[in-house]
């Protein structure tokens, strides 16, 4: 294919998720909203917020890699993005998944915590450490069951890469990982929660006590780069957790519908369940997820 | 065997006197005490090796007006043993002197003579 | 010739002669006694040349004009005049050494010691039992004598109990020598040989009284204690006469009564010979007084010659050349330490880092102790491994694990004595007086040890086959250490450009050891730039740089076992001294020293097992070891100890974090690949894919998991910068382990692919880390903080290389973490490899700190005017760093070749690893490093781009400009958030990180002082209980015999 | 500064913030001006408005997305939490709470302000960025209320912060915060609200009447 | 109560001995004798709480009254010392090695009446007010209101009223 051509289909994917990933959390807002018997936020008011933080008037820079660190963070989300076969079948979707496989996604989510850890630590401000070192901290705990599950799906469809995977959950919903191996799944959409931060896995943020966590000392445009990385990281990772457990998706629709399903699964258990210290959440992380990657290893190996 | 012969009551009395002398060595603790412990020891061995040197009805290797020259060799007990002892005793009386100067600085330096008092090294 | 007799002669009547001399006159007796002994040196040595220059036939000297039954005889031969000339060269320069305190006394000192140096030769030629009584108490008269002369009384206590306990002895060997004579009818060695000794009846009891007595003499463990006694209180150049001489010519006696026993003593020998080695060995390390150390060191090292003895018939015609080598090492440096005890006058070996403040001394110190220890070059380190093989092949397995156990336990106290002297507290008031003619002995000792090493080494079986040039080099650089550090650095550099030019042809078509070659040669000359920094001489520390990576070379290059072990006990050596120059580095060197020495004792040990059956030394006997689980396990458990697996890992932090700031990088990101060489060659002569080693395996790859877990996470808790990165290497190690232990080509690319990553990205975070410690002069992270601002570059280091060892793509450390997945779920160790993953996430909290709490947060008042670490250590991270970015751009251009080489030879002829262009791809997945980091880049400076439009008007504000609740941050300090950064994760997880394993150590350790300590109390310090060792042992020795 | 004022900062320069001497790691003396040292000394510049269009739909984003600094400063504060309870539930308005003075917009001050807390609220608003909103609550902002005798509390808040919007009422049930935070937007949106460029403009001024009464001041003028 | 009483006044010279609210009993004593006399309670009457000590400007007297009331839990029993000391460099000595809470009142006292308490842990250190330079405002000589006005630009318009009068007015305007 004409590389003119696929940078083409790249950005034009870029800018659907990116408005995708700001109306899904504006509807969750919503929902949240109505559960809680409020009326809510405007759906809209994500974009209106990007583009007050993209407006303020003013900036401060505490140094280069304060700087840097809104980019790394962005290059980040980003980058996972343009890793990710997005439509099943289509070569027009499947963005530059060609250079790499399922752990290239799973290390380079890495790159933008890295980064935003690095930026944070510039702005000097002690509670940015604190919530990177909390973060980190939870963060090592939600990748073992994750990489269980990964192992798991290895050994199952015997390749890392994710359009195979996806292609081998092809053919019926019980095809799919989510019903044939339903034990990697639970690790996996365990280990989920963590790695989106909600409740009550959000203490790396923990708005009242430490302000806002490692973006305490970010604000305008630096905030608004952050913000607009958010919405499309959770799309991603929804969409990634879509290809390796839930079938894929054939068509925008259907990638629309699963990674709102995905992602809401987080803010569903979120919004019932209050918040976990750091010292809490590791051990439960290794305890119920732990356990269900190694029974799914186990039968796969007993097979 | 009707009698005791003379080398018997030696070698006994040597092999005797060689028990008392380690016992006095090892259980008193005087000083000049160890010394004579050890010059019964070395008596005793002298009275061994002339018990071995003995052979009966023979003289004494000093060839003089009583021993046949010619025959000496039939007639005289075996030298040798005799030699050794004079040497041993020359030797013994060496380190018992040595010994005894020995004493007489740690006597002077420590006032003292118990060998028990002489522990400061070890270990 | 001169006759010998003469030596008799000269020495009996210059003491007589003395001692008609007046006091005043003791100047001509000095020089009359001088003269005395050279001469005894001249005919001894002319002898000596005689013999070896083909001469054969041995000189018998009839005394009193009669033939041996009836007068007493002396002989002279290869080996009496051999061991004559020793003796007489130490008399000579004993008496040098002596000289002014026997001024001091008068003439009496003279006279003594000349007749104890008569007694001496005569002992050694003397063909006459009785004759062996009589000079023995003459030669102890003359000891007591000289021990006289020491105005201390408890110097003359240990003489009165010397006196007494020679005297027991001697009378047993008097009885024995009257029963010998009655039952033999002759006192003459010879006559009494020729005889028919078997049909001799009775003469057994007699023989058995007169060895005993000798080897009493030779003060076996535990009958000992007067001798120690000794040792301790005589004068330091007395106390070298007794141990190398008098011991000397006890040993050579025995040598030569040994035959006249019917009764095979060997066994007994041995035994007696082991028990002391172990047991003085041991009882050595609870001891803090250096001369008695010495002592106990002595026993133990007659012990081993006793043993060899022992072993004499077993060792057929390698016999000579083992007690040679082993017998002249503690000759020389036996007297030699001695002497330098006398120079130094401290009791406590804690006061004699006073020797620091004369570097000839310390080297000659140094010299003596490694040869005692037989390192390589030293002359005892050719005979060991000589008698360490024969025993292999003779299958004596607990005889080789028992020595090497003593040798371990000498190694042990010497290493901590060495390290004191070297390291131990400053003695402030005490300054060394050196007279020339104390320190001319050990100085010509030092210089017969070299000639020694260089005979013995040309002697040995396979010392030919090493390549010396490197220890050439190392001489030439002690000699040439006056020079500035600079100039030495140039020399040191180019010479390894020299040598990495002359060996590339040679293993060329290698990769392996291309790829090692590489990283010792390229390593080493990049530390090296490091030190351009240091002004002024850096005394003593390109020897033995140079000999740390002659020792890696000499691991790449050994084409056999001897070899290879010989570099590796090279590298150790010259590793050790390395981190020894350290501030604080004491404790950790020796520990570092004594893991070093025990994993090198296994080793050897592993060789030796696999050395059985075979008769090269070839590399590839391994292969082909007849008790392979043995062997293998022996090898690895050695190797593990170098590359520091989990429950031996403890020595590496402490050793890592306090060596010098250049020195951190080569031991870390260099040293530690010796052990992983070690390992990679042992598994591929293990047999690759066929191997039958599954158990071995499957155990070393937990290991490598737990150890890869447990390092890392200690690594997160530490707030030592440098012990940071020293656990993060103990953590990567594992990683190491772990892949090899797969023995599948993915998982020893894997292992390949993190080596060279390990060593690029530890060295550049070693040589950033040191050089910012060198310049903020603290390990602590949290007293640090901000130093971006001042130190960019090592910034940008520090952060290439965390990136690089977290495994982020696009940078090579994804490469080593890619290839891991495929390598573990082909192998299917799927609950390591998860493991292993679990602690590379873990690597990202202490990443972060480490670059956090030293770079960002907030800046200290101290450190405001810091300046950027010295060019000399930017230029070696930014090859680094080139090196990285080259790896991370096209991991293909040495992956490529490497797998190839892997699946083409015979190792692991699947490969399952396939390239085209650029990407790599597995049966599992695709990665295609180049692309990545081409989308990754340009992706990446758009998003700069524009967020710095956007924000382009950006104020820049200051350290304190941060929002803290309407207040102002108080000060730095309390306001920079690193100090045990991770105490919620310790919550945790903190379990794992229990010191498990150093309370293992510690309880080894403790016990071993304690049984070392509570053991040596039988040495009551009262001379009658020393006599009742003396019974006990002839009864037990007897009771066992008959 | 003359003589007189700066004895008087001196004399409440606080230790930690005094010129002081330390020893660097090469034994070399570092001479350390926290206040220059430690903070930026620069003033805050005005910021121009775009023209327009632009910036009409800039002021309506920014009126559509009101972040307030959870600050509460009196016993109104009291009354700020209900606001995002269900009843009233301000989210709907576009209003939020943000913990960080950084990345928020508004600032209430909500109710008396003793001097001490004065500085506190000072501080944070200048911790804000441009454009920023003060809405004040209750008498006590106005005109001191009860406090209007008090030593250390002070009557009126705008002599100290440009104040967009004050809610009478002591306090101010959340209906009128409500309806204070609409006019808020009609300012804005107006075009009206530039409290901040106000505030810059206007410094010196407003930093003389603050420093009147706050003496231990202890950092630069302005607080980045 | 009445043995204690006889036994201090026995001891220290104390007069005005009355009773307060609550049965608190409660005397004076002359300033020199009151640290030996509180450590006498304490340690031997079981006194062993300091429940306030409190400032009052008797402006008029040109004196303070300082108060010290303490507690005896066993008995359930307070007690409170009044001592009166000079207006003018007013200084007390300092009770926080009695008990170190002393600390803080005095601190606060000294920052609102002035009195000093010379040794006090960190006495001269501000208390509720940063940066005041004026008279401490709890003399009576200190002008809260014409301070205000001073200082804290009062709105102009203001109208002040007498609250009692004001809601008689608004309430009852028949009255």
């Amino acid at each position: 294919m004409n590389i003119f051509l696929k940078i083409l289909f790249v950005l034009l994917g870029l800018f659907i998720v990116l408005n995708w990933g700001l109306i899904m959390s504006g509807i969750i807002r919503k929902i949240i909203a109505r559960v809680g018997m409020r009326r809510g936020i405007k759906v809209y008011q994500p974009y209106i917020n990007l583009i007050k933080n993209y407006s303020l008037r003013s900036q401060l820079t505490h140094g280069v890699m304060f700087y840097l660190g809104p980019v790394f963070r962005l290059s980040g989300g980003v980058g996972i993005f343009l890793f990710m076969p997005l439509i099943y079948g289509s070569e027009y979707w499947s963005n530059f998944s060609f250079t790499g496989d399922l752990i290239l996604i799973a290390y380079f989510m890495f790159f933008g915590m890295l980064g935003m850890a690095l930026g944070a630590g510039e702005g000097g401000h002690p509670y940015s450490g604190i919530g990177v070192a909390r973060g980190l901290a939870q963060f090592t705990a939600v990748e073992v069951p994750f990489t269980l599950a990964i192992i798991a799906l290895a050994i199952q469809y015997k390749t890392l890469s994710i359009s195979e995977i996806v292609a081998a959950q092809q053919g019926g919903i019980m095809h799919w990982t989510l019903f044939t191996n339903p034990l990697a799944t639970i690790a996996a959409m365990l280990s989920f929660l963590g790695a989106m931060g909600h409740s009550p896995f959000n203490v790396v943020m923990a708005p009242q006590e430490n302000p806002i966590g490692p973006p305490t000392e970010y604000h305008g445009t630096f905030l608004g780069v952050l913000q607009t990385n958010r919405a499309i990281l959770h799309v991603v990772e929804a969409v990634l957790y879509m290809n390796l457990f839930f079938g894929g998706a054939g068509n925008w629709g259907v990638l629309i519908l699963k990674s709102f399903l995905i992602y809401f699964w987080a803010v569903f258990v979120g919004m019932v369940f209050p918040r976990f210290r750091v010292d809490q959440s590791i051990p439960w992380l290794l305890k119920i997820p732990l356990v269900s990657g190694i029974l799914a290893i186990v039968l796969l190996m007993i097979k | 065997m009707k009698y005791l012969g003379l080398e018997y009551i030696t070698v006994i009395a040597g092999f005797l006197l060689l028990i008392v002398g380690l016992w006095g060595i090892i259980s008193q603790k005087n000083i000049i005490k160890m010394i004579i412990s050890f010059s019964i020891i070395d008596t005793s061995i002298h009275l061994l090796l002339v018990a071995i040197g003995f052979i009966r009805n023979r003289t004494a290797p000093i060839i003089d007006s009583s021993v046949d020259k010619l025959k000496a060799a039939d007639q005289i007990t075996d030298p040798l043993p005799q030699a050794l002892v004079l040497t041993a005793i020359v030797i013994g009386i060496g380190i018992t002197g040595l010994m005894l100067t020995y004493a007489l600085k740690l006597y002077r330096q420590n006032k003292s003579l118990e060998i028990n008092q002489y522990k400061s090294l070890k270990w | 010739m001169v006759n010998p007799i003469y030596i008799i002669a000269i020495l009996l009547g210059s003491a007589f002669l003395i001692g008609l001399f007046q006091k005043k006159e003791k100047g001509l007796a000095g020089i009359l006694s001088v003269l005395a002994l050279a001469f005894a040196v001249f005919v001894s040595v002319s002898w000596f040349i005689h013999f070896t220059s083909g001469q054969q036939e041995v000189l018998q000297i009839f005394t009193g004009g009669a033939r041996p039954p009836f007068a007493i005889n002396l002989q002279m031969g290869l080996e009496e005049s051999l061991f004559t000339m020793v003796i007489n060269v130490l008399g000579l320069l004993g008496f040098i050494y002596l000289y002014r305190d026997f001024r001091e006394e008068g003439i009496k000192g003279s006279v003594i010691f000349l007749v104890l140096m008569m007694a001496m030769n005569v002992l050694i030629m003397t063909r006459d039992i009785f004759n062996i009584f009589v000079f023995l108490e003459v030669a102890s008269i003359a000891t007591a004598g000289l021990l006289y002369l020491k105005k201390d009384f408890r110097s003359s206590a240990a003489g009165f109990k010397y006196l007494i306990a020679v005297g027991v002895i001697s009378s047993f060997l008097l009885i024995g020598i009257g029963f010998f004579y009655l039952h033999s009818g002759t006192l003459n060695i010879d006559t009494y040989l020729q005889s028919n000794p078997t049909a001799v009846k009775g003469i057994s009891m007699a023989i058995f009284l007169i060895l005993i007595a000798i080897i009493l003499e030779l003060k076996p463990f535990p009958a000992n204690g007067w001798a120690l006694d000794v040792y301790q209180a005589a004068h330091p150049g007395i106390s070298a006469m007794i141990s190398s001489g008098t011991a000397t010519a006890s040993i050579y006696l025995l040598y030569k009564l040994l035959p006249l026993s019917s009764n095979d003593w060997t066994p007994y020998l041995i035994a007696i010979g082991l028990i002391t080695f172990v047991g003085s060995n041991i009882l050595g390390i609870a001891q803090k007084n250096g001369n008695r150390l010495l002592g106990y060191s002595s026993i133990g090292q007659i012990g081993f010659m006793l043993t060899i003895l022992g072993l004499a018939p077993r060792l057929g015609e390698h016999f000579h050349f083992i007690f040679l080598s082993i017998f002249i090492s503690h000759f020389l440096a036996k007297a030699g330490l001695f002497w330098i005890s006398g120079i130094v006058q401290k009791q406590n070996i804690k006061e004699w880092s006073v020797l620091r403040k004369n570097s000839l001394l310390l080297f000659m110190f140094g010299f003596f102790i490694l040869t005692l220890i037989g390192f390589p070059p030293f002359p005892s380190f050719y005979g060991k491994w000589q008698l360490i093989m024969e025993l292999a092949q003779q299958r004596f397995f607990i005889l080789i694990v028992a020595i090497l156990a003593g040798s371990f336990f000498e190694g042990l106290y010497l290493f901590r004595w060495f390290g004191k002297v070297m390291k131990g507290e400053e003695e402030k008031e005490n300054s060394l007086v050196i007279k020339w003619e104390k320190i001319l002995p050990p100085v010509l000792f030092t210089i017969f040890a070299v000639i020694a090493s260089y005979f013995l080494n040309n002697a040995s079986e396979y010392g030919h086959s090493l390549n010396l040039i490197p220890i050439y080099f190392i001489i030439l650089l002690f000699l040439l250490d006056f020079l500035p550090a600079w100039i030495k650095n140039s020399l040191v550099i180019t010479a390894m450009v020299i040598y990495s030019v002359r060996l590339y042809p040679l293993i060329a078509d290698d990769s392996l050891r291309l790829i090692f070659a590489g990283i010792f040669m390229l390593g080493g000359i990049l530390t090296l730039f490091a030190g351009y920094s240091i002004k002024g001489k850096r005394a003593g520390f390109f020897p033995f740089a140079v000999m740390m990576y002659a020792g890696l070379m000499g691991l790449i290059e050994a084409e056999n076992l001897f070899q290879f072990f010989f570099s590796w006990e090279l590298m150790t050596l010259g590793s050790y001294i390395l981190i020894l120059r350290g501030k604080k580095s004491l404790i950790h060197a020796f520990n570092y020293m004594l893991f070093s020495l025990g994993g090198a004792y296994l080793i050897f040990i592993g060789i030796a097992l696999s050395y059985f059956g075979h008769h090269s030394m070839d590399l590839n006997i391994l292969s082909s070891s007849t008790m392979p689980g043995w062997s293998y396990s022996l090898l690895a458990i050695g190797f593990l100890t170098k590359t520091a697996a989990l429950g031996l890992h403890i020595w590496l932090p402490g050793a890592h974090a306090e060596a010098e700031s250049d020195v951190s990088p080569m031991v870390s990101g260099i040293l530690l690949k010796g052990g992983v060489f070690g390992l990679i060659l042992l598994f591929l002569l293990m047999g690759a894919e066929q191997s039958e080693q599954h158990t071995l395996l499957y155990v070393l790859g937990w290991l490598g998991a737990l150890t890869a877990l447990v390092g890392n996470l200690l690594a997160v808790f530490q707030e030592d910068a440098k012990r940071l990165l020293a656990y993060s290497s103990v953590g990567n190690l594992g990683y190491i382990l772990f892949a090899l232990a797969f023995m599948t080509n993915v998982g020893w690319l894997t292992a390949l692919t993190y080596s060279i990553n390990h060593f690029l990205f530890k060295t550049l975070l070693f040589l950033a880390i040191g050089g910012v410690v060198m310049r903020v002069k603290t390990h602590k992270m949290y007293e640090m903080g901000g130093l971006i601002k001042q130190m960019p570059w090592s910034f940008i280091a520090v952060l290439i290389g965390i990136i690089t060892l977290a495994g982020i793509p696009p940078l090579a450390g994804y490469a080593g973490k890619w290839l891991f997945y495929n390598a573990v779920i082909t192998k299917g160790w799927y609950f390591q490899g998860a493991l292993v993953f679990f602690s590379g996430t873990i690597a990202f909290l202490y990443c972060f700190k480490l670059i956090y709490s030293i770079f960002l947060g907030q800046p200290k008042d101290k450190f405001r005017k810091v300046k950027e670490v010295p060019i000399w250590y930017i230029i070696p991270q930014a090859v680094l760093i080139i090196g990285i970015m080259i790896f991370s751009a096209r991991p293909d251009l040495i992956l490529k070749p490497l797998g190839n080489m892997l699946a083409q030879s015979n190792y692991f002829p699947t490969d399952p690893l396939s390239w085209e262009n650029v990407t790599a791809s597995t049966n599992l997945g695709y990665w295609s490093g180049y692309k990545i980091m081409l989308v990754i880049g340009v992706m990446f400076v758009i998003l700069l781009l524009w967020l710095m439009l956007m924000s382009r008007k950006a104020q820049k504000i200051k350290q304190f400009n941060i929002v803290y609740a309407g207040e102002r941050p108080f000060k730095p300090e309390t306001t920079h958030f690193s100090h045990n950064m991770f105490s919620h994760y310790y919550k945790a997880l903190g379990f794992l990180s229990l010191p498990l394993a150093t309370g293992f150590w510690n309880g080894v350790n403790s016990v071993t002082h304690q049984v070392a300590d509570s053991t040596r109390r039988i040495y009551t310090g009262n001379g009658q209980t020393y006599i009742i060792h003396i019974l006990i042992y002839i009864l037990i020795v007897y009771m066992l015999m008959f | 500064m003359s003589d007189k004022q700066q004895n008087q900062e001196d004399k409440f320069l606080a230790p930690e913030n005094r010129k002081h001497t330390v020893i660097g790691p090469e034994g070399e003396e570092i001479h350390v001006d926290p206040l220059n040292d430690y903070f930026c000394q620069d003033l805050p510049k005005v910021e121009a408005p775009y023209k327009g269009i632009l910036e009409k739909f800039l002021n309506w984003a920014r009126a559509e997305s009101l972040w307030v600094l959870a600050f509460g400063t009196g016993c109104g504060s009291i009354e700020l939490p209900p606001l995002f309870s269900p009843r009233f539930d301000a989210y709907r308005f576009g209003v939020a709470m943000r913990p960080t003075p950084r990345q928020s917009g508004v600032l209430i001050i909500s109710g008396y302000l003793s001097v001490k807390t004065l500085k506190r609220v000072i501080r944070s608003y200048e911790q804000m960025q441009n454009p920023k909103y003060v809405i004040a609550l209750g008498s006590c902002t106005i005109n001191g209320g009860m406090y209007w005798d008090s030593y250390n509390t002070i009557n009126r808040l705008d002599q100290y912060l440009p104040v967009d919007i004050y809610i009478a009422g002591y306090m101010p049930r959340p209906e009128s915060i409500l309806s204070g935070f609409n006019k808020l937007k009609e300012r804005i949106k107006n075009g009206d609200a530039e409290g901040a460029n106000d505030y810059a403009e206007k410094l010196d001024w407003y930093k003389a009447n603050q420093k009147k009464i706050i003496k231990d001041w202890n950092m630069p003028s302005y607080n980045w | 109560m009445k043995e204690i009483i006889d036994h201090l006044k026995k001891r220290f010279p104390v007069y005005e001995i009355g009773e307060g609210p609550n049965g608190v009993i409660l005397m004076s004593v002359e300033a020199a004798k009151l640290v030996p006399m509180l450590t006498s309670l304490k340690t031997n009457h079981g006194y062993g709480i300091l429940v306030i000590l409190s400032a009052v400007d008797w402006l008029e007297d040109c004196k303070f009254q300082l108060t010290y009331i303490i507690n005896n839990p066993d008995e359930k029993r307070d007690l409170g010392i009044r001592v009166f000391i000079k207006r003018e460099d007013a200084e007390m000595e300092s009770i926080h090695s009695l008990w170190e809470h002393a600390a803080t009142f005095q601190r606060e006292i000294k920052e609102m009446f002035g009195i000093n308490f010379p040794g006090s842990p960190r006495v001269d250190e501000p208390f509720l007010l940063e940066g005041w330079d004026n008279l401490p405002p709890m003399r009576r000589d200190f002008d809260t209101k014409q301070y205000s006005e001073d200082t804290y630009f009062p709105r102009p318009g203001r109208e002040t009223n007498d609250p009692a009068e004001y809601m008689k007015q608004k309430l009852y305007p028949d009255e």
